[in-house]
């Protein structure tokens, strides 16, 4: 099991290497920003000027062994649009968005578990269909539809919570909410199908036999077989978070790092693009061999 | 999209059997029925309102809906330039559907068979596989859908391209997921020392039941797929007008929820029923597809008592 | 809250709070004339610079200007303000070792800044400089003891408030006491950012914030709170005259001819001005008679035909290239105006970009593989004078012109050198040129802001409001 | 017998459908017994004829639908079963009725340990939970006869040999000494010894609180064993009921004729056959496998020796049988030589080439040549897939052995060599009885025409009449095709009848090899002997003590 860590994580650094390579390379390919960070009415020469200030006037493969070399002594390069160090700025902005998305996904989890499997003890009957509905509704509808509306009636309109930003527990309330919807939906249907199946197991009935609760056997014995596609989609939804929840950070102002990745691209600040994926590649990669550590902590047939 | 979840479509006998199935399942059948209407209205519909799809009227900006003094095509108001947004809905539905379609299947196509090897094997490539899903999920796919721009253009083909890598490593990871456990049952052994190729094991006999959860999945990324394209049209990678697609009208109408809630309620309503119907579909096909739950759609007929 | 601390919340993050960097709406909306102060100010109605840091100022020869400096003025940091000071902050600014955007208004001028004594400076250019009290405005004195070689985000100046924090999420201000002005009213201002315009409008409306500077038009639906005001943007469609069919100047005049201009302004809002040039009223230059071109779409269409006869290929198709984001609406606008060409017969196809792409178009070196095409654009001009939007839009070597006409090249250097009267006449009459003979442009509109002001304050936008938000100008409502 | 004559379950004219688009099946049709405290009532039946469903309906566990209990009623101790709620029948259920299900492995959750699945029929109805449950359960999987009962308490289902695990479910089933017993099936996968153990502690039991057994099984010897009544199943109606001595020696309905006919008469020798002569099929030479252990993902690495330094030999045409001790490594080796599990070393020639060396095409070509039944009939079907796809896959594999209009009269064919029925193609797994699995499975292995055949427990759940019927059709295919079997079993009768050379295994290792009728005749080592020995003696011949009523 220390060997199956010890070989992933060697596999992980040279994928997150092979990334990092893939993403300077690929970033550079969307032209060159010194236009983007002066004034439009600037000159030519200024602009020649700012490319050679920040050494965007070599080679690219220059510019690569330059970033590696930086790289050695820890140095991800400075932020061309913040005046600092690039990865201060990811990593400031990162916890922000682990937060949200940790909060999120565990509740999302947690919920559609509970519903997702309310609904596959009884398919077809009038709870089923409900969940059913309602967490696909709020799966497939646009989510900043959602923000701003939710902030139109509780903000504005009952006056409950607060419109946006950051500080008392009832500014997450919103956030998590709109963040919620679509893992919440999808985990209901994936519950749901991979428990219905599960339900029908023979060892359901050894448990039935041995005169269990009900819910036990449900949350006990159905749930933790059809756990592994469950979690690997809760896994992938939480990638998807870690990546930035940019529609909630940028509704909300939630300061996070997908408003910043995000920003980041669209201005080219390219030193910013890189340690915001390796901050949340890094994450991402912990999040998959956690999974994959729980696919044989959760079934003992699978051995690595 | 749904035809995937019924591997045993083979004869008209089987066909009728489905639609016999389809016809126990109330909100399924009402499902089939919405998407078929749907996909009448893609292929007829740009016909009938395809002019007025287009047409400004910039002095019936965001009228509301309901109002039937500008004809029966503006029932569900206007735009923000004035057009109907029935004809938008009509006529963007088949941009709409077809980018989704395309980009999902594609997902789940390559996504699934990818996870079915990587999940199946223990050879270099299913690490390979699973790394490079790791490196798509850590890249951004905005990031993507730029490069993409920049390297090859905007185009409808190149959007579907960004959209199925994107979310690809869901489904390679689920179904990997699902494979790993498969594979310790007993009756893939069994086929195993029947002499099954490895082709075989995983498409006859893992897959079946790798697929019903892939389709789920699908069924509920169809709607994200069609939002993720709307996003993009942010970085001119989406579909350029004056095509659009319901995303795109759902983006358009974003500032306008407090004072015109109607232009993006109408496409996010026709995105939700879409979804909604796909979802129920998939979760009929699911049962159809189990041994174990088709008698749920069967009438099963008591002996008299 | 206190009552005299309030709460701005601005569209965008400033990326950074670079004193140098004060004509970035973001960056200048907080620190302008709060935390750091430019030597003059222009005067929102007259476009002419009134004292600022500097009290007087003359030109002593035609390359060379005096400036008098305010007595008693100190640094938040503690450091004297004096002619040093002044040197050192043009010094930090066109040193080159920091990328500074201010600098841009100067074009390429050598500036030589010599203290004279303590309160006296003396600045010399390579060449005549007619403005420079104008471009003045946009020196922002810091403390001599900011880093030269590096942009800093905690500025140190002379304004009436300090920067107190500047994390992610907000950028605190907080009253000098040292300052030499009068003291403001408010004591605290903080700043936040929601992109959003709809949560601006929200914010402000339920009490969360106190201002906001930009709200989308169809978010600003109160009268009490949500003030209209002219922003010194200027849209325009610019026609690139290289390409066939668009160096015939009928089709020029067809494309200005065919739009419903009405109905497009509806999008932009009722306070929407149609503009004739690429400049607002006030700034000098700008011709209040020069009358913008009406809708007529029979006279495109037999302009086109015309055209067409004459053997101009109409049916080339053209591409009209947009950028997202670029203002409220500019999409569905772009959507609206390709079909009106459309429907006068020319062959234009839409393009959305993202800006960076955009700008390639923009600027010159433009891409080698363009063809006919017509790009959005949007000029903003508050710096007072038409010598920041002529040169660059319609000579030859201009970076942003897609016109080569030695004849005009020859009127604008005219232009450029002449003072006073004559400048200005020379001006409009180069305005005319290009709208009327040549049609070299389509110009849109000159746009509207909407500010939302909660309440409590006492404040109302105007053409500054896009560079600057001065807080000692706001006061309380008791 | 002694048993007081108020009974403690009464099942009254009892009939099951199981509902589908087409016509309904009838599993079980006007079924009535009952069973008194501290009496065992034994079922016996053609396979297929309704004992297990009628048993799990007692239990509630038919699924309804698509099952349907058209009518009947279910008494037990005054209560009516099917008025009973979720709540009252959890009560029962475990504590009061508990059941032993005939496939073993299906019936274990994979993903939890032995000892926690057991322990869960204590926490359920509140019998004490952790470190003292645990110790509980240590002694029942001792009492089961599980060796390393403390350690094996934290293995998983899949760590267990079919026996094992079968004892698992025994253990969990009288953990809390139920007042009723459903045993379906209790024994078929062990071995003599064990079965004479585990049928001694059945009776303890009994004879401790008087519980009432009823007892499925296919096996005359054990019926004999342990009944006091015996009713005989057949096409789902009860045809025969009385003492269990009467239906013995004096059989009134045909079908139980039949079945007491068909019992290899252990003492008749049969003539042995010339098989030596063949040339060697298989050779395997100092097999061994050993299984890394460790229950948690993080606990220390250990190994198992499930298979020690095993050799032998197989001619074409000839038939080893291999007995042994329940988890003695039988399915191990079976397993690998199918090439299913990686021996840890050990060679093994098939026809001269290694088994461990193939690949590609020798290993296809290899694949289809040996077959093998498992052990765990239900688990070696695709759930997904109907027989007749099932029976058919050997042909999809391999092109050359059917065309494919011809595959469906060959499975209707194969079918009915086995004692099923033409309709039964369309069917699911999940939609037969166990011993109905048993024999797809079987038919499955024959349909690819090989040349050898692994038989693991292969006829073990079926009924003697149609044991015999399949054993004369393997070995009618050995006489005429000259297939040769390894075969597996505990069933002595069965080997001694069928198999040319015996091999007996205990702990691993092979103890006794020898000729079929030398073994029985003058058996060497220590444990063949025992096993011999523990042959189950009919129970009125026995001088045991009554049972005491509870
Ligand atoms: N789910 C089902 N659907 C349809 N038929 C079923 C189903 N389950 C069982 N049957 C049928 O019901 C009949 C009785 O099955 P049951 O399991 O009771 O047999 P059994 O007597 O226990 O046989 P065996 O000795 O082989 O275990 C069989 O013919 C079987 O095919
Ligand atoms: N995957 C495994 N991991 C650990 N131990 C195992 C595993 N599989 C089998 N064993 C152990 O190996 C031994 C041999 O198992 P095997 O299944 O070969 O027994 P068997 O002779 O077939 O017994 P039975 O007659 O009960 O089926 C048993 O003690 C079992 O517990
Ligand atoms: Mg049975
Ligand atoms: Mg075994």
């Amino acid at each position: 099991m220390l060997g199956y860590i010890g070989r992933r994580a060697y596999h992980s650094v040279i994928s997150v290497i092979g990334l990092l390579t893939l993403v300077f390379f690929l970033t550079r390919l969307t032209g060159d920003p010194s236009a983007l960070y002066l004034p439009l009415d600037s000159s030519l020469e200024a602009r020649q000027a700012f490319a050679r200030l920040n050494g965007l006037d070599q080679p690219i493969y220059v510019q690569f062994f330059q970033y590696l070399q930086n790289l050695m002594s820890l140095d991800f390069g400075q932020s061309l649009r913040q005046n600092r160090s690039a990865i201060e700025v990811a990593l400031e902005a990162f916890p922000a968005t682990l937060k949200l998305a940790l909060v999120a996904m565990s509740l999302a989890t947690v919920l559609a578990i509970v519903v997702g499997a309310l609904a596959a003890a009884r398919p077809g009957s009038l709870f089923d269909r409900i969940a059913g509905l309602v967490s696909l509704a709020g799966a497939s509808t646009p989510d900043f539809w959602i923000a701003i509306v939710g902030i139109l009636v509780f903000a504005v309109g009952l006056g409950m919570l607060p419109t946006s930003g950051t500080g008392t527990a009832l500014h997450w309330i919103m956030p998590i909410a709109v963040l919620m919807l679509r893992p919440f939906g999808l985990l209901v249907q994936v519950v749901r199908g991979t428990m219905i199946s599960a339900l029908a197991s023979p060892f359901i009935k050894t448990a039935h036999a041995k005169g269990m609760k009900r819910r036990k056997i449900i949350f006990g014995h159905a749930l933790r077989n059809s756990l592994l596609p469950v979690i690997t989609v809760a896994g992938d939804l939480a990638t998807g978070l870690i990546n930035g929840a940019v529609v909630v950070e940028t509704i909300f102002g939630w300061p996070g790092i997908g408003k910043l990745m995000i920003d980041s691209i669209i201005q080219r600040d390219f030193a910013v693009v890189q340690s915001t994926i390796l901050v949340t590649a890094i994450a991402i990669f912990i999040v998959n061999i956690a999974i994959d550590l729980l696919y044989a902590v959760l079934d003992p047939r699978i051995r690595y | 999209m749904t035809d995937l979840a019924l591997p045993s479509v083979r004869s008209p006998g089987a066909l009728r059997q489905l639609a016999i199935y389809l016809t126990r399942d109330k909100l399924a059948l009402c499902a089939a029925v919405f998407l078929l209407v749907l996909i009448v209205c893609v292929l007829v519909g740009p016909l009938f309102v395809g002019e007025l799809a287009g047409k400004l009227g910039l002095r019936q900006r965001n009228l509301p809906p309901f109002a039937l003094e500008h004809g029966f095509i503006y029932i569900l108001g206007a735009d923000t330039l004035g057009r109907p947004i029935l004809a938008r809905l009509i006529v963007g539905a088949q941009n709409t559907l077809g980018i989704a379609a395309a980009a999902v299947f594609c997902s789940m196509a390559l996504g699934g068979i990818l996870g079915l090897a990587a999940g199946y094997s223990e050879r270099w490539y299913s690490h390979v596989i699973l790394r490079l899903a790791d490196v798509v999920m850590s890249f951004p796919s905005l990031l993507l859908a730029l490069i993409v721009l920049y390297t090859l253009g905007p185009s409808m083909t190149n959007l579907v391209i960004v959209l199925a890598i994107t979310r690809m490593p869901i489904f390679i990871r689920t179904a990997r997921a699902e494979v790993l456990e498969l594979r310790e049952r007993m009756f893939v052994s069994a086929a195993r020392s029947m002499g099954a190729s490895t082709g075989r094991i995983l498409f006859r006999h893992i897959a079946p039941l790798v697929l019903p959860t892939l389709v789920t999945i699908a069924a509920i990324d169809f709607a994200t797929v069609i939002l993720a394209e709307s996003s993009l049209s942010f970085l001119g990678l989406g579909i350029q007008p004056p095509d659009f697609t319901w995303g795109a009208m759902v983006a358009n109408g974003r500032g306008y929820l407090k004072t015109a809630w109607w232009i993006a309620f109408w496409p996010g309503l026709a995105i939700l029923l879409t979804t909604l119907s796909l979802n129920i579909l998939a979760s009929w096909a699911r049962t159809v597809a189990d041994p174990l739950q088709r008698w749920r759609l069967q009438s099963l007929r008591k002996a008299p008592r | 809250q206190s009552a005299s601390e309030i709460k701005i919340v601005l569209p965008e993050q400033p990326a950074n709070l670079e004193p140098c960097g004060t004509i970035i709406t973001n960056v200048g909306q907080i620190l302008s004339r709060n935390v750091v102060e430019p030597l003059t100010i222009i005067d929102p109605k007259s476009g002419q610079p009134t004292p600022g840091l500097a009290t007087e100022w003359k030109q002593t020869d035609p390359n060379t200007w005096q400036l008098k400096l305010r007595e008693g003025v100190k640094f938040q940091d503690g450091a004297a303000f004096d002619a040093e000071a002044v040197k050192f902050s043009i010094e930090r600014m066109t040193g080159g070792k920091l990328t500074c955007s201010n600098i841009a208004k100067f074009g390429d001028a050598k500036l030589t800044v010599t203290p004279l004594d303590e309160l006296t400076v003396e600045i010399k250019s390579d060449k005549p400089q007619p403005i420079l009290p104008t471009l003045l405005s946009v020196v922002m004195i810091v403390s001599p003891n900011t880093p030269a070689d590096k942009a800093v985000n905690d500025p140190v100046g002379t304004g009436p408030f300090k920067l107190s924090s500047f994390t992610p999420q907000t950028v605190v201000l907080e009253a000098f006491d040292g300052y030499w002005g009068e003291k403001p009213v408010i004591a605290k201002a903080s700043y936040v950012w929601r992109p959003e315009s709809s949560i601006r409008a929200a914010m402000v409306e339920t009490g969360e914030a106190d201002l906001t500077p930009s709200i989308a038009i169809q978010d600003a639906t109160n009268p009490e709170t949500d003030f209209a005001y002219l922003n010194s943007e200027t849209t325009a469609i610019r026609i690139d005259a290289g390409f066939a069919p668009l160096d015939d100047v009928r089709i020029r005049k067809a494309l200005n001819l065919a739009i419903d201009w009405d109905g497009l302004a509806q999008l932009f809002g009722e306070d929407v001005q149609r503009a004739s040039q690429m400049v607002v009223t006030g700034i000098n230059g700008h011709d209040d008679k020069l009358a913008p071109w009406t809708f007529d779409a029979e006279k495109a269409r037999a302009l086109i035909a015309e055209a067409k006869a004459a053997g101009v290929p109409v049916d080339t198709e053209i591409e009209l290239i947009g950028r997202n984001g670029i203002y409220p609406n500019g999409t569905e606008a772009m959507e609206a105006m390709m079909a009106m060409w459309q429907d006068v017969g020319l062959n234009v196809k839409l393009t959305m970009l993202d800006v960076n792409d955009w700008l390639r178009y923009l600027q010159k070196p433009f891409p080698e593989s363009r063809g006919p095409n017509l790009l959005q654009m949007m000029h903003d001009n508050n710096k007072g004078d038409a010598a920041f939007t002529i040169p660059i839009f319609y000579t030859s070597a201009g970076s942003y012109s897609t016109f080569n006409d030695a004849a005009l090249d020859k009127e604008v250097a005219d232009a450029m050198a002449a003072t006073g009267e004559d400048r200005t006449a020379k001006f409009k009459a180069i305005f005319a040129k290009v709208h009327d003979d040549l049609a070299v442009d389509v110009p849109m509109f000159h746009m509207i802001g909407y500010t939302r002001v909660g309440s409590r304050l006492e404040w109302k936008p105007d053409i500054t409001t896009n560079s600057e938000i001065p807080l000692a100008n706001i006061a309380l409502k008791d | 017998m002694n048993a007081p004559d108020k009974p403690i379950l009464r099942i009254d004219k009892l009939t099951v459908d199981f509902l589908s688009e087409g016509d309904p099946v009838r599993a079980v049709d006007d079924v009535s017994f009952d069973v008194c405290p501290g009496e065992t009532l034994v079922i016996l039946g053609e396979s297929g004829s309704g004992k297990s469903v009628s048993t799990g309906t007692v239990m509630g566990l038919i699924d309804c639908p698509p099952g349907d209990i058209v009518s009947g009623s279910l008494v037990f101790d005054g209560t009516d079963l099917s008025r009973l709620d979720d709540e009252g029948r959890r009560e029962l259920n475990g504590r009061r009725i508990a059941m032993i299900f005939q496939d073993p492995l299906a019936y274990l959750n994979p993903v939890y340990t032995v000892g926690r699945q057991i322990a869960e029929v204590f926490e359920s109805h509140g019998e004490g939970e952790g470190g003292a449950v645990r110790d509980k359960v240590v002694r029942l999987l001792e009492r089961v006869g599980i060796p390393e009962a403390d350690e094996r308490i934290d293995y998983y289902p899949h760590q267990f040999s079919g026996g094992q695990r079968q004892r698992v479910m025994i253990a969990m089933a009288i953990a809390l000494k139920p007042d009723i017993l459903i045993a379906d099936e209790p024994t078929t996968a062990l071995d003599v010894s064990v079965q004479a153990q585990i049928l001694e502690l059945l009776r303890d039991l009994q004879r401790e609180t008087g519980m009432a057994l009823i007892m499925i099984t296919h096996d005359l010897e054990v019926a004999a064993a342990m009944a006091d009544r015996i009713i005989v199943m057949n096409g789902g109606k009860v045809v025969e009921s009385g003492k269990a001595e009467d239906v013995f020696t004096n059989p009134s309905h045909a079908y139980t004729r039949r079945l007491m006919s068909a019992v290899p008469h252990a003492d008749a020798p049969k003539a042995p056959r010339n098989a030596a002569q063949g040339e060697v099929l298989l050779q395997v030479a100092h097999l061994s496998k050993h299984y890394k252990l460790g229950s948690g993902p993080f606990s220390p690495k250990r190994e198992f020796r499930a298979v020690d330094d095993v050799s032998f030999t197989l001619r074409r045409g000839e038939t080893v049988g291999i007995v042994g001790e329940s988890g003695s490594g039988k399915s191990s080796i079976a397993r690998m030589l199918l090439r299913l599990n990686e021996p840890t070393s050990g060679a093994a020639l098939f026809a001269g080439e290694d088994i461990f060396e193939l690949k590609g095409k020798a290993l296809d070509g290899f694949r289809r040549r040996v077959q093998m039944v498992f052990q765990d009939p239900f688990g070696s079907m695709n759930p997904r897939m109907n027989v007749r796809s099932i029976i058919s896959e050997p042909w999809a594999i391999h092109r050359d052995i059917l065309p494919r209009e011809r595959w469906n009269e060959r499975v209707v064919e194969l079918l009915e060599l086995v004692g099923l029925k033409a309709e039964h193609a369309a069917r699911h797994p999940h939609q037969f009885s166990g011993g109905q699995r048993q024999r797809i499975a079987i038919a499955r292995a024959l349909a690819s025409e090989p040349e050898l055949i692994v038989c693991d427990e292969a006829v073990s759940a079926l009924d003697v009449s149609i044991q015999m019927q399949v054993i004369e059709l393997l070995a009618d295919l050995r006489q005429r095709l000259g297939l040769s079997y390894v075969f597996i079993t505990h069933d002595l009768p069965i080997v001694r009848q069928f198999a040319d050379r015996i091999l007996v295994m205990q702990r691993g290792r092979i103890v006794e090899e020898v000729e079929t009728e030398a073994l029985f005749v003058s058996p060497q080592h220590e444990y063949t002997q025992a096993l011999l020995r523990a042959v189950p003696q009919p129970k009125w011949l026995r001088s045991d003590p009554a049972p005491i009523a509870g």
